[in-house]
């Protein structure tokens, strides 16, 4: 059988889905960030941005950008009604009290029992930058990853243990790749859906850990 | 729809439990919630811890709840005020535990609990009666005393102003404890003067963001508290 | 020869001559807060109140007061143009971090290190009660200390070693007495003013621990 | 009287000492005090340590206090962004020490040090390489790190409204880390856009009172921060 791997936005489309309404989430720099396009228009999410604002709206029309409102990724926000701006302790004070409900990360790596690593590669060429990742990671009250399943070259990213730097132990709930959604269970990873035409053993092979397909796994909805 | 507005005082109190540990704001007699804590008399949960700064003067809010005998522990800085009759009576009768704990000291463990730290070194009390029994750290010269979090089951908070994300606002000294007990707690209680739209509050005056508060109800004419 | 002790509020008078203008001064409950009145009037001194106020001003006109603005003492007070309203917890990072300029506080005891005892005597009888006197004491860039220099039963306050428990250790800065005024120094206790009248043995006498007259000592001012 | 307003972006920086220890607000590029760093460079401390949540970007602000040569220390979170060709530049020669700091963690340690804590322990970046050679402990089944304060000599901050008590207000998210570095420093200098009266900011709308400031100058049409 042949299969084809969601686009990178078709991730974030899904990962949308399972929002929940009336949610406080933070969004990861890049990828994460498309989320809030595809959160179906019924359910009212409040974006937290670790600089220190709450209920973040969509980009402002061309022309209309502020340059003292900007996200954590540096970009041009809005605010919605019902907005709150604070300063940065407060920020991660949200952040690490565990108030902030869901944080959805980018991620180099992910291990068998939830470590995640998404800051660092350990090649010391390059000069180290973290950000808020660790506390978010460490702080949040679930956090999902959402990645393509492999490197470029085709090497897993889902392994038994990272071998990146870790950015927090034991932190990731969910990871959603462009092959599957996969649960973090005390058991280990469990697979919860699949692209259509992929099937099990595939899917393994292309992971560095042990999986299990859950008994009521199902097709990725399109 | 994130809608934190609650119909009732006693649906914002009803699944309070026995043995919770129930965070009541105000100060003096500013900023106490007194119709949410008549709400949780009448609602009836016992075996209460309570952290609040004073143990209530005259008979009403945190007196009266007292006088319930369902508290079994009173946290706070300054239970022996001008008119705290009640506290000093079970006291007197061996039927309330007491931990006192310096006001700042007090309201830095709710903030650490709210924020997420496991524990803090403080210069408050070192060398004191009330640091005894706790570890103790020399840093650059000085004497420090670790402090653990202080969590909450429930906050019991008076506010100015909210909205439905929970977004709040206070008025005058009435702030005081409010913005710090709301982030400690588990289910943070709000009863609040005005309830406005959403964008009602100017978001750089928001106080307390919504995301640390759970439930509001709207109480128009809050009775004075501390009285006889 | 004979002296005169000084009144009370001569005691709040003397203190208030010190203030130094542009201060950020706390008040302690009772005769401390009296040293408001007496601060001469080309000074502008900013008071600070443990529960969220900076900028306090006097008491309000009879009919005025606003149940919502009270001092640490719980009175109604007033604000200043330039007042500021803030929680607790921001009230003692003012005290805890040093920037509060001077606490004005009584003492039931002072011991000759700068060792305060203001908070309780050991008397189990009575709950005890804190308050912020111990996060004053240990928090405040400066601490004076007011109060009658002897007990009514005429048992010296001024010990070499407090014996009621302490609010904290090696604070005190400065003692105003209604017999004197006396520096709290790495050398000890020394004495710079005494009530008219009065001579150093006497005081001594008074005293349980040992002072030393400065050379520059003078009378306390009228 | 007390009056913070200094006269000249000059007179505002004129006593900072070789060797300080300097936290620059801003993050990207809101709130960055654009004209105090560039009065810092004019006036010419050198063996600096800065304190700052990026490293600069372009050829402006923090970038060319960088490119002066006399910052030995960088401590930030995110050193490496979009046009932090300096900073890349400096470190890739080794003429600039970088200490990475998790964002969170930064802003708590100033916190710590304004508010006169000893220590905190926190769970971020617990089990991770930051966290290596520092104390860690076991507290109800959790792992956190000891995280000491982190002061500052100066810090350098943009306001946008001031008083000659030096309470101030900021303009949206160019908030960020300035009230949290302004009870962080001995010595807090503002740049302001603009200066009121005393009484001309509410008293509830203060967002850091004067009590931890020291300076004030007005810049009325600050530059942006981050040009190339």
């Amino acid at each position: 059988m042949t299969y084809k791997p969601l686009a990178r936005e078709a991730i974030a489309r899904r990962v949308a889905l399972d929002v929940p309404d009336g949610a406080f989430v933070n969004l990861g720099i890049g990828l994460p960030t498309q989320v809030a396009n595809y959160v179906p228009a019924d359910r009212e999410v409040i974006y937290h941005s670790e600089n220190g604002i709450l209920g973040m709206g969509p980009a402002p029309a061309k022309g209309q950008e502020d340059p003292d409102l900007i996200n954590a990724g540096k970009q041009p926000v809005t605010l919605m009604p019902g907005a709150s701006i604070f300063h940065h302790t407060d920020a991660f004070a949200m952040i690490r009290g565990g108030h902030i409900d869901l944080a959805l990360l980018g991620a180099m790596q992910v291990g068998a029992t939830g470590d995640l690593a998404n800051w660092a590669t350990g090649d010391e060429k390059f000069p180290p930058a973290v950000g808020g990742a660790m506390d978010l990671a460490a702080g949040a009250a679930g956090v999902w990853v959402l990645m393509e399943h492999t490197t470029k070259e085709g090497e897993p990213k889902i392994l038994e243990r990272c071998t990146y730097p870790l950015t927090a132990e034991r932190v990731v709930d969910r990871i959603y790749t462009n092959l599957a959604v996969i649960d973090v269970t005390d058991e280990g990873l469990l697979v919860r859906e699949m692209v259509p035409g992929l099937d099990f053993e595939e899917l393994q092979k292309k992971t560095g850990a042990r999986l299990r397909l859950a008994n009521d796994w199902r097709q990725i909805p399109a | 729809m994130l809608n934190k507005i609650v119909p009732s005082l006693a649906a914002a109190v009803a699944d309070i439990q026995d043995g919770s540990t129930i965070l009541v704001g105000g100060f003096g007699n500013a900023g106490i919630p007194v119709e949410l804590i008549d709400a949780l008399i009448d609602q009836g949960a016992k075996d209460l811890t309570v952290v609040t700064n004073n143990a209530g003067s005259g008979r009403t809010d945190v007196a009266k709840l007292l006088a319930t005998g369902r508290v079994r522990k009173i946290v706070c800085s300054y239970p022996r005020s001008a008119g705290s009759v009640v506290f000093e009576e079970l006291f007197a009768a061996g039927k309330i535990e007491l931990e006192l704990v310096p006001q700042g000291t007090l309201s830095e463990r709710m903030r650490a609990a709210g924020a997420g730290i496991g524990g803090f070194f403080t210069p408050t009390a070192a060398g004191t009666r009330l640091a005894e029994g706790k570890e103790t750290r020399r840093i650059e010269g000085r004497e420090y005393v670790l402090e653990k979090p202080l969590k909450g089951d429930v906050a019991l908070i008076k506010a100015e102003t909210a909205d439905r994300w929970g977004n709040l606002t206070f008025r005058l000294a009435a702030r005081n404890f409010a913005p710090t007990m709301a982030m400690a707690a588990a289910l943070t209680v709000v009863q609040a003067r005005k309830l406005v739209d959403l964008g009602g509050i100017d978001p750089e005056q928001v106080v307390t963001p919504g995301v640390f508060v759970d439930r509001v109800v709207e109480v128009s004419n809050p009775a004075p508290a501390g009285q006889a």
